[in-house]
């Protein structure tokens, strides 16, 4: 069953790229996608967040010899992450679609690699398996950027992949070493089932430096500050349509990578790193913020933003609080099917403001596109996470949880929501009010694309009056995923209690 | 009388050694080399392996000297212009480490646990190292390498040929010119060229064989 | 039906309005946006009589109702239900809510005919309605917050309603995010209060705070403050002012809808709701009251100095809401709500007028440039006079009522509260004063250019070429800018209508609460307030001696303006020269802009600049990829040299290694 | 003198056992002697059939040789897993390299049959190298292995750069193969002994760490070092990698290098197993020279051939890791790794021939620009050995590093696997480097497939007839060996289990 | 005469083969010198024969001149090719390829 849903997307490409029509390949990659949503669909539908328990499992020997399992599963934890993917991969492909591409049938097979890979990733209960999907899911990017990416994308492709590259690297030694030296540890034949890895954590000393080596990863993944140095080139360069899903999904890896892998299987060192993780998060939060409202390219404000963005996530899942984590895993989805539609948005802006994504082209280009206008004043007011969007849902949850466990961090961390509202509405004026720029030429968005950003929109306001569809589905899993951070904190806050009395 | 002999002979080895890398002309070193095998072939006597000496003086500074002596005449031992390269620092250097070895060499000899290197070796019965023992050995435990040693003998053979053949194997001539790169064309021709380079041949000579061979093909 | 439905459906009917009108924009013709959408609030008005009507029905104890439709969070302890809370206090407010706003919605039908953005501007004043509604009506602290923010926004899209006027969007963006800090401190002062309390909802709250929280403990207090901070940020209370005269860049209808009447008194809401908890944090009430008496004076000292008439209005709205957070915060809750009843009425009737004097100036609104208005606007004259009289609390008009029960109130608590009676009784002096200034120099003298085109030739003054008032930039009248027409209520039915029904009110609205005759408001609130720990019983005495005090005051207000602009038109410059440090304090209206610029606004923007500027470049991008990229180039560079292609230096390199590995192989002996 | 003779027994020789051998020097004298006929069509076409021939036969015998485990020709060579594994690997590059060098240059410049039968010879040396059991053995094979090469590297006279390269091999292997041969009569010296289980034996008992043993050690390890290319023995590499034939350079980037590994796996773990403890460390500095300089040196080559020589030496890094750790998983590790190496090289050599013939720019990197949208049969090929190479997931190589890094951390050289890992990361910018080539430059200019007459100019390609019509069986071998790799990649488990039992041979001593 | 005076010479001519090759130019005078190195190792090998009695070192030792031949024979191939694409006879000639 998963294995379809991973894989559709990637073999209707396939057959796409084999039919020598121009057109077909498209239609089709679009098909594969769409089959993979309604198979989300249906899951979702299925799912009763009433155990912990994985369900649809899928678990064959790979590698034999090194313990490694294609084994797949689903749980709340990445339930409605994967249905995040298929969502945004949906509509990006439609708006793919509706763009001329050379050599587009290679393209559209990239795209739905990308997908598979990303889902993999994401259903991935396998370590080995895990980390191979992470490193693949780069390739179909790095061409996707190289090939039909911007002027100077050669560059953007080298500094994107060797940063991210780096970071995977280093979690592929840190994954086998954890994998290796457990099975030394237990004396059991080396196995990279995660559920084999979390029931016999290391010793704290070990798990610290695998810690690292996992962080790494993940935080150049989501991107976190400081090293984030590989996104702005790439954001400038993409296409927007890849670009909607790079942003809106690839970053989730990092911190569901967190979740999934980090927090079960080294406990202790988890808790060690507990205020260092934040306090990048909450640098993350602060300067992508400044960053956002002083930059002037449209691309690297909603890039920057999305740095912050990530960095609220970062700060509920290592909150260790049960609220913090529900409202990251809440905000990933939200963050998802907000940022996806703000870089469509921004493609065509920039299509109505002479090809430049510079916001001081731009002005007024709602005098003649309202209902372009209002779709962007959404999408706008959902990224700043208003109150009554879901955004809000989730940063309210994440914000709560850490306020309870870390009370200064959250305090600290509600600068970033003010300055959220300041860069997300200074896009929005600079684009759509004021005079109109000089080759602003304003025009009503197509129809087409109307429908592409649709769905958009109602899954915005969906999870605006509905965040609890998600938040029932995930509860059991989350809270179990930060158990035993939370037991330890709790032990530690005890015993320095104890020892003060 | 044992030790005179050896004091002369490796006298007679280093000093063939050092002539051959201090000589200037490759001729006189081909020559030091010989002086060196032939002492050197006279330790061998001292430590009893007689057919190895005799090996020596055969194959060595019989056979393989002439082939040098051959090449030698017909490259010619040119001066050679001092181009760049590792000047005094570096002949500096390459005796500096080559001091250094020799010295982690002698530490490894004489800080050897082996009393035996002390001794004159073992006794050992009569007939040790003559022919007949050392041919027995090869024809029974070290038969495999004799069989290699003969057929890479075979397949040097093929080599030297196939790098020194007189016309380099250009039978076919469908594209000459193109063969041979610009970089041989637009070198200039040295001022003499001697009779023994028109017998090995050079292009011109090349082509114009196989102009006349194409013309003999039946198309 | 239950008194819940009826507040659903006052929830559903403006929501329903924005709808129709969103959808249709391409659809409707003419004014027929207009008239949806004031339909859409005069049927929630219906309901919201209708609730009120089933409140009443039940008895006094039963009269705190809640209805839940479906739950929006229920999950680790944080659960939250789209549920409403129908009360006294909820149902007064959404009486006057969807009162006033069907009135001025008749208002804007005729005053924005002929904008470019005619069924926008409907389909977000519906939506705002529908926003405040829900604040007022929100049954839980998560649904407050919602409202609390769609309120904002609302507002932040009506103030920047002619987006392409650069001002417009610069107060608009400023509104919204200085009500976002307040949302921010709604928020996180939620979370205060959540931990102790571990409910979301308002009732639960509020029965389980005083058994978590004790009387003026730290989370209590601090949860406080920060709602305090929420409602400041609403209430334009110093120091979260700047934002209310800047918004006055939107239509004059909005000004009065939100800026007079509705969204500006929803921190006065939320104080009077969440009293059970600060009455367990005296010193959060003691900030209110004190930052609103500060509020009050400061903004009718700015307020004699400005010279835009919808400004001056607009400081007369902070003054009047420092009263009313005074009050509030005082444990004058009936009064308080009273006095923003009363408000509601004539400030939506002031603004409206004002908005019809500057239809009658082409769109000016300096009060330099008006003079002998009286003959050319004899209604909006009239009004004007109603409502300033209202204002400046001249009995019999509503707000002399008001004004005085706050200040009635406060008074009788005695102590340091004498302080804040004394400056409510300098600011009422302060108010009548402003207020007839600005009549005065609108309406009397000799009539002005604009006037006297009225007056003779009998139509609206245009100016040739339309330009922005606030900076003279030249504008046309297409969508984004203000349109063609000058609607003035001398020409306009609706805007008539509107008004003279706010003039009524202005005028007996003081009867639902006239002291010792009809308390009516007190008993209708008493459910709520029950459960309150302060109880004063004033005087007669102090009763009497304020209602006198309280008609000399403003008759001496009046007087003084009078005096000053209409008798001897020459010594206000006199006077302001004489005082000329007062006189730069309040035309720059006490530096507060300045203020937050240096402290807050530039230290921000130059944190960007450096982020952007220095750190990106030498860090980020200079030490992270450079550095490293760097270090390998060069080793990469030494590689290669190493390999010249002189085989001999190969040859060195294998006898160094060798001489070298043989070196270690023996020193590891 | 005659009784003598008569009592002269020769050894016994298990001539199945040795069939693969045979199969190699019969094939070459065979091919030789029919290269020797005038015939053009026999040359061109026949000998190159007769090597593939040969070659298959070995490979055939060896399967049927599978599981064997003797010693034949009086303990002078042994028939076992590891050298029948070893025996697959040079069959295969040699089929590859006939292929490459089918319509190549270097066959024509030296008649086909010497060609050939030289290359035929090498790999006999290589499996005389793999199968030793004594020290002369061990010698004879190294040099069986070099000398033919040293000849093929300067087959292609008519360049300079050919020459040039093999003279310098030929004078650098020499004094490797001095050096060699001295430690190992350091060694016989020693212990007295030549057989390997002698020797490890006389190591065992006693006089391990004696200063003569330790200083043979030393000069054998930079003996064999030196052929596997690892720094600071490694500077012949590029230079003979580039100016060899390329076809002779895709066969000494993957045969060479697996039989200097398969050989120092068997003389450390065999024959020095006993001074594990001294050499241990002193291949744990040399792996992690060799990866940063090998990964360092390759940034920035235009030429391919020259940044894969580099490549080469960094990945002779990582399999020399697996070698250090000294375990039987590390063992595996390393022979899992030179299959893999194999099938990557092959793939990308092959593509850089194809575009060496039907292009003006050599092995440039301009010969690849562009090629994504030129000829993808050819671009992908190329992508997926690169990817491969880097560490890709999905591609075999991404196994190769992951069995090597589990090898090292459980063989308690976890910073080494780190060392290996930051090596790869700076791989990456090569590797990528040519893919960015491949896909995202355009052309530099019209290339011979699409536009033929383009003047051919020095150290360009002579064949400019040979279009890309004419390269299927490089196509063919592209293909095939990325296709390999991409299948390892995805279902690695029958690697995984042919290294599985190689391994027992060393495990007794391990 | 003990076998340790044997190793010394040998050493000493070991030495004197590499320091040969780094010093001279000539390919020539380099293959000489690579000879040198290998009659070292002959040496050394004939005098450990000698030292444990067995004859093992002198087959190694033939096998070792045969290879000496070989590598010889080669390397004067290559040389004659050299010269006959008129290549200077000089190794520091040789630098086509290099970085």
């Amino acid at each position: 069953m998963l294995s379809i849903l991973i894989w559709l997307p990637a073999a209707a490409a396939l057959v796409g790229a084999l039919i020598p029509a121009r057109r077909v390949a498209g239609l089709l990659a679009l098909g594969g996608a769409l089959g993979s949503l309604g198979i989300t669909i249906g899951l979702i539908a299925g799912y009763s967040g009433h155990s912990t328990r994985l369900t649809h499992v899928t678990n064959v020997d790979w590698i034999r010899s090194l313990g490694i399992h294609y084994s797949l599963g689903l749980d709340g934890l990445n339930l409605f992450l994967v249905a995040m993917t298929t969502f945004s991969f949906v509509l990006a492909i439609a708006a793919a679609n509706l763009r001329d591409w050379e050599r587009s049938r290679v393209f559209f097979l990239l795209f739905a690699l990308a997908e598979s890979a990303v889902l993999g990733t994401f259903l991935a209960q396998d370590l080995a398996l895990f980390v191979a999907f992470f490193d693949l899911m780069l390739i179909p990017f790095y061409l996707l950027l190289g090939v039909w990416g911007g002027p100077n994308r050669i560059a953007a492709t080298l500094k994107l992949v060797l940063y991210t590259f780096v970071g995977s690297l280093l979690m592929l030694a840190g994954a086998i070493a954890l994998a290796v030296l457990t099975s030394e540890h237990t004396g059991h034949p080396i196995s990279f089932a995660l559920s084999t890895l979390a029931a016999s954590p290391l010793h704290k000393g070990t798990q610290e430096w695998i810690f690292l080596l996992f962080a790494a990863a993940f935080l150049v993944k989501m991107p976190a500050f400081p090293l984030h140095g590989w996104m702005p080139d790439a954001y400038r360069e993409m296409p927007v349509e890849v670009l909607a899903v790079f942003s809106g999904v690839l970053s989730k890896v990092g911190a569901y990578g967190f979740l999934r892998i980090v927090l079960p299987t080294m406990p202790a060192a988890s808790v060690h790193f507990q205020t260092p993780i934040l306090l990048i998060s909450l640098a993350s939060v602060i300067y992508g913020s400044a960053m956002a409202f002083t930059q002037t390219n449209a691309r690297l404000i909603a890039g920057y933003s999305s740095i912050a963005q990530l960095g609220f996530i970062t700060l509920g899942i290592f909150a260790f609080a049960d609220q913090g984590a529900q409202g990251a895993v809440l905000q990933m989805v939200n963050h998802g099917i907000v940022v996806a539609p703000l870089f469509l948005i921004i493609g065509l802006l920039a299509a109505r403001a002479g090809g430049s994504d510079d916001i001081r082209d731009m002005g007024g280009i709602a005098t003649r596109a309202p209902i372009l206008a209002t779709c962007f004043l959404i999408v706008t007011f959902a990224t700043l996470a208003m109150p009554g969007s879901g955004n809000f849902v989730g940063e309210f949850l994440i914000l709560l949880g850490l306020f309870k466990t870390k009370m200064v961090f959250s305090i600290i961390a509600f600068t970033g929501v003010v300055m959220a509202s300041v860069y997300a509405l200074r896009v929005f004026i600079r684009a759509m009010h004021n005079r109109v720029g000089p080759q602003v030429q304003s025009r009503e968005i197509s129809l087409r694309y109307g429908l592409v950003l649709a769905p958009f929109l109602a899954a915005i306001a969906l999870f605006a009056v509905y965040p609890q569809l998600q938040l029932g589905r995930s509860e059991k899993s989350v809270t179990a995923a930060i158990a035993h951070e939370k037991a330890l904190t709790q032990t530690y806050d005890t015993l320095a209690g104890a020892i003060k009395k | 009388m044992s030790y005179l002999i050896f004091f002369i002979a490796a006298t007679g080895t280093l000093a063939g050694a050092i002539g051959v890398i201090m000589l200037k002309d490759p001729f006189y070193s081909v020559l030091a080399l010989v002086v060196h095998l032939i002492s050197l072939a006279v330790l061998f006597m001292l430590l009893q392996a007689e057919f190895v000496a005799a090996a020596q003086v055969v194959v060595y500074a019989g056979a393989v000297m002439v082939l040098y002596v051959f090449v030698v005449s017909y490259i010619g031992g040119q001066n050679l212009t001092t181009g760049q390269g590792p000047g005094r620092a570096g002949t500096l250097g390459a005796f500096a480490c080559g001091a250094a070895l020799v010295i982690e060499l002698f530490i490894a000899v004489l800080g050897s646990g082996l009393k035996a290197i002390g001794t004159t070796g073992a006794h050992t019965a009569a007939g040790f190292g003559n022919p007949e023992r050392i041919g027995a050995l090869f024809l029974t435990k070290f038969l495999a390498p004799f069989e290699i040693a003969s057929y890479l003998l075979l397949l040097a053979a093929v080599g030297a040929v196939t790098l020194a053949r007189r016309r380099g194997g250009l039978e076919d001539g469908v594209e000459d010119p193109a063969r041979i790169s610009v970089a041989d064309f637009m070198r200039p021709r040295p001022y003499y060229t001697g009779t023994l380079a028109e017998g090995f041949g050079h292009p011109d000579s090349l082509s114009a064989s196989h102009a006349a061979e194409r013309q003999e093909r039946p198309t | 039906m239950s008194a819940t439905t009826a507040g659903w459906l006052v929830l559903a009917a403006p929501l329903l309005g924005t709808m129709i009108t969103a959808f249709g924009f391409k659809l409707l013709p003419g004014k027929t946006a207009g008239w949806i959408g004031t339909a859409a609030i005069a049927v929630s008005f219906a309901f919201a009589i209708v609730a009120f009507i089933e409140l009443q029905a039940q008895s006094p104890t039963h009269r705190e109702l809640t209805s839940s439709l479906w739950s929006i969070t229920h999950t680790v302890g944080v659960n939250a239900n789209a549920s409403i809370l129908v009360d006294p206090l909820s149902v007064l407010m959404i009486l006057v809510v969807a009162g006033v706003s069907t009135l001025i919605h008749l208002y804007s039908v005729s005053y924005l005919e002929g904008d470019e953005g005619y069924v926008r501007f409907f389909a977000y004043l519906n939506f705002f309605v529908f926003s405040m509604l829900l604040l007022v009506l929100a049954g839980n602290f998560l649904l407050l917050i919602v409202g609390w923010a769609f309120v904002g926004a609302a507002s932040y899209l009506l103030i920047s309603f002619w987006y392409r006027r650069t001002t417009a969007t610069k107060a608009g963006i400023k509104a919204f995010v200085i009500n976002v800090v307040g949302d921010v401190g709604l928020v996180l002062g939620t979370f205060f209060i959540f931990r102790g309390t571990h409910s979301l909802d308002f009732l639960t709250t509020f029965h389980a705070a005083p058994h978590v929280f004790a009387k003026g403990s730290g989370g209590i207090t601090a949860g406080c403050l920060l709602l305090l901070v929420g409602a400041f940020a609403k209430s334009a209370q110093i120091p979260l002012h700047t934002w209310l005269p800047d918004a006055m860049e939107g239509p004059t209808p909005v000004s009065a809808l939100i800026h007079a009447a509705t969204m500006v008194t929803a921190g006065v809401y939320l104080i009077a709701r969440m009293h059970p908890l600060f009455q367990l944090a005296p010193a959060a009430e003691d900030v209110g009251a004190i930052v609103g008496a500060v509020t009050l004076l400061v903004a009718g000292t700015i307020g004699l100095a400005a010279v835009d008439i919808k400004r001056v209005i607009a400081y007369s709205t902070m003054s009047q809401i420092g009263y009313m957070i005074m009050g509030v915060s005082a444990g004058a809750y009936t009064a308080g709500l009273f006095h923003l009843m009363t408000h509601a009425f004539f400030k939506a009737l002031l603004f409206m007028a004002a908005g019809s004097l500057i239809g009658a100036m082409g769109g000016n609104q300096s009060l330099d440039r008006m003079s002998g208005m009286r003959k050319a606007l004899p209604f909006t004259f009239f009004c004007f006079v109603v409502g300033g009289l209202a204002l400046s609390g001249i009995p019999p008009f509503a707000g002399f009522f008001s004004k005085d029960d706050i200040l009635l109130q406060i008074g009788s608590r005695g102590g340091w509260y004498w302080a804040l009676y004394v400056a409510g009784y300098a600011g009422a002096l302060l108010t009548a004063i402003y207020t007839f200034r600005m009549i005065f120099r609108a309406f009397l003298g000799e009539p002005c250019a604009e006037a006297s085109e009225l007056i003779e030739h009998g139509h609206v003054f245009h100016p040739e070429q339309p330009t922005n008032p606030a900076n003279g930039e030249v504008e046309d009248t297409g969508v984004g800018f203000p349109g063609p027409v000058h609607a003035i209520a001398e020409r306009a039915a609706p805007m008539r209508i509107a008004m003279s029904l706010l003039a009524l009110l202005a005028v007996i609205g003081g009867i639902v609460g006239i002291p010792k005759t009809t308390s009516w408001l007190d008993k209708f609130l008493a459910p709520t307030f029950a459960d309150s720990t302060i109880h004063l019983h004033p005087s007669n005495g102090l009763l009497y001696f304020g209602l006198v005090l309280g008609t000399v005051v403003g008759l001496a207000g009046i007087g003084i303006a009078y005096y000053v602009w209409v008798v001897r038109p020459g010594i206000a410059p006199a006077v302001a020269k004489r005082f000329g440090f007062l006189d730069r304090l309040f035309v720059n209206k006490w530096y507060f802009d300045e203020l937050i610029d240096a402290l807050v606004v530039r230290p921000a923007a130059w944190f960007g600049r450096f982020a952007q500027g220095t750190f990106e470049r030498l860090f980020v991008n200079g030490t992270l990829v450079g550095g490293t990229t760097g270090v390998v180039r060069a080793g990469s560079a030494a590689v290669r040299s190493a390999e010249s292609g002189f085989v001999r230096y190969y040859v060195a390199f294998v006898v160094i290694g060798l001489a070298g590995i043989a070196l270690y192989f023996l020193i590891s002996t | 003198m005659i009784a003598a003779a008569a009592q002269l027994h020769g050894p016994h020789i298990n001539w199945a056992a040795l069939s693969p051998l045979e199969a190699l020097i019969g094939g070459s004298v065979i091919v030789l002697l029919v290269g020797l006929l005038r015939p053009r069509f026999i040359r061109e076409q026949v000998v190159p059939a007769l090597t593939v021939l040969s070659l298959g036969a070995t490979i055939g015998l060896t399967l049927w040789q599978w599981h064997t485990h003797v010693a034949a020709i009086s303990g002078a060579l042994a028939i076992d897993d590891l050298a029948l594994i070893m025996t697959l690997l040079f069959a295969g590059a040699g089929i590859a390299a006939t292929l490459l060098s089918w319509r190549g240059l270097a066959p024509r410049v030296s008649a086909h049959g010497d060609f050939y039968a030289l290359m035929l010879g090498s790999i006999a040396g290589m499996f005389v190298l793999v199968a030793a059991q004594n020290i002369i053995t061990l010698f004879i094979g190294l040099e069986l292995l070099s000398i033919p090469l040293y000849v093929l590297c300067a087959t292609e006279m008519h360049r300079a750069a050919s020459l040039e390269s093999g003279l310098k091999y030929l004078i650098i292997g020499s004094v490797g193969s001095a050096t060699l041969v001295y430690g190992l009569a350091l060694i016989y010296g020693a212990t007295g002994a030549t057989d390997f289980s002698a020797i490890a034996a006389s190591i065992s008992h006693g006089h391990s760490s004696d200063t003569l043993l330790l200083t043979g050690v030393a000069l054998v390890l930079v003996g064999l070092c030196f052929k596997a290319s690892i720094a600071p023995f490694h500077q012949w590499t590029p230079d003979v990698y580039e100016g060899a034939p390329t076809p002779v350079t895709a066969f000494m980037a993957v045969a060479t290098k697996a039989a200097a590994f398969g050989v120092l796996l068997r003389v450390l773990d065999v024959m020095l197993i006993g001074e594990r403890s001294n050499w241990k460390p002193a291949l744990a500095a040399l792996a992690t020279i060799t990866i940063i300089v090998g990964n360092v040196g390759a940034l920035g080559q235009a030429s391919l051939k020259r940044m894969l020589a580099y490549s080469s030496v960094a990945q002779a890094g990582y399999i020399l890791a697996g070698v250090t750790v000294a375990t039987e998983l590390g063992a595996r590790a390393t022979l899992l790794y030179l299959i893999v190496y194999l099938l990557m090289n092959i793939a990308a050599f092959a593509v850089i021939i194809a575009r060496e013939r039907a292009t003006p720019y050599g092995d440039d990197i301009d010969a690849v620009a562009g090629l994504g949208a030129e000829s993808p049969w050819l671009a992908w090929p190329l992508t997926i050995a690169m990817l491969a190479l880097a560490g890709i997931p999905a591609t075999a190589g991404f196994i190769g590093k992951f069995f090597l890094i589990s090898a090292l951390v459980s063989g308690g050289y976890t910073w080494l696997a780190i060392v290996l890992v930051v090596g790869s990361m700076i791989s990456l910018a090569y590797y990528l480097r040519v893919i960015a080539a491949v896909w995202m430059r355009p052309a530099p200019g019209p290339s011979i497939a699409t536009a033929v007459g383009v003047p051919i100019i020095a150290g360009g390609s002579p064949e400019a007839d040979v279009a890309a019509g004419q390269q299927l069986e490089l196509t063919f071998v592209a293909i095939v060996f990325a296709a390999a790799t991409v299948f390892f990649g995805i279902v690695p488990q029958p690697l995984f289990d042919l290294v599985q039992h190689s391994a027992h041979t060393l495990s007794g001593a391990l | 005469m003990t076998i340790a005076w044997y190793l010394a010479v040998s050493a000493i001519i070991f030495v004197i083969g590499a320091a040969g090759v780094l010093i001279r130019r000539n390919p020539l005078v380099i293959l000489l010198c690579l000879e040198l190195m290998l009659n070292a190792a002959n040496l050394a090998l004939i005098g450990f024969s000698k030292m444990w009695g067995n004859n093992a070192g002198q087959i190694f030792a033939l096998i070792v001149m045969v290879v000496a031949a070989c590598e010889v024979t080669v390397g004067l191939g290559v040389i004659v090719a050299m010269h006959r694409h008129r290549l200077p006879a000089d190794v520091d000639a040789m630098r086509e390829l290099r970085g």
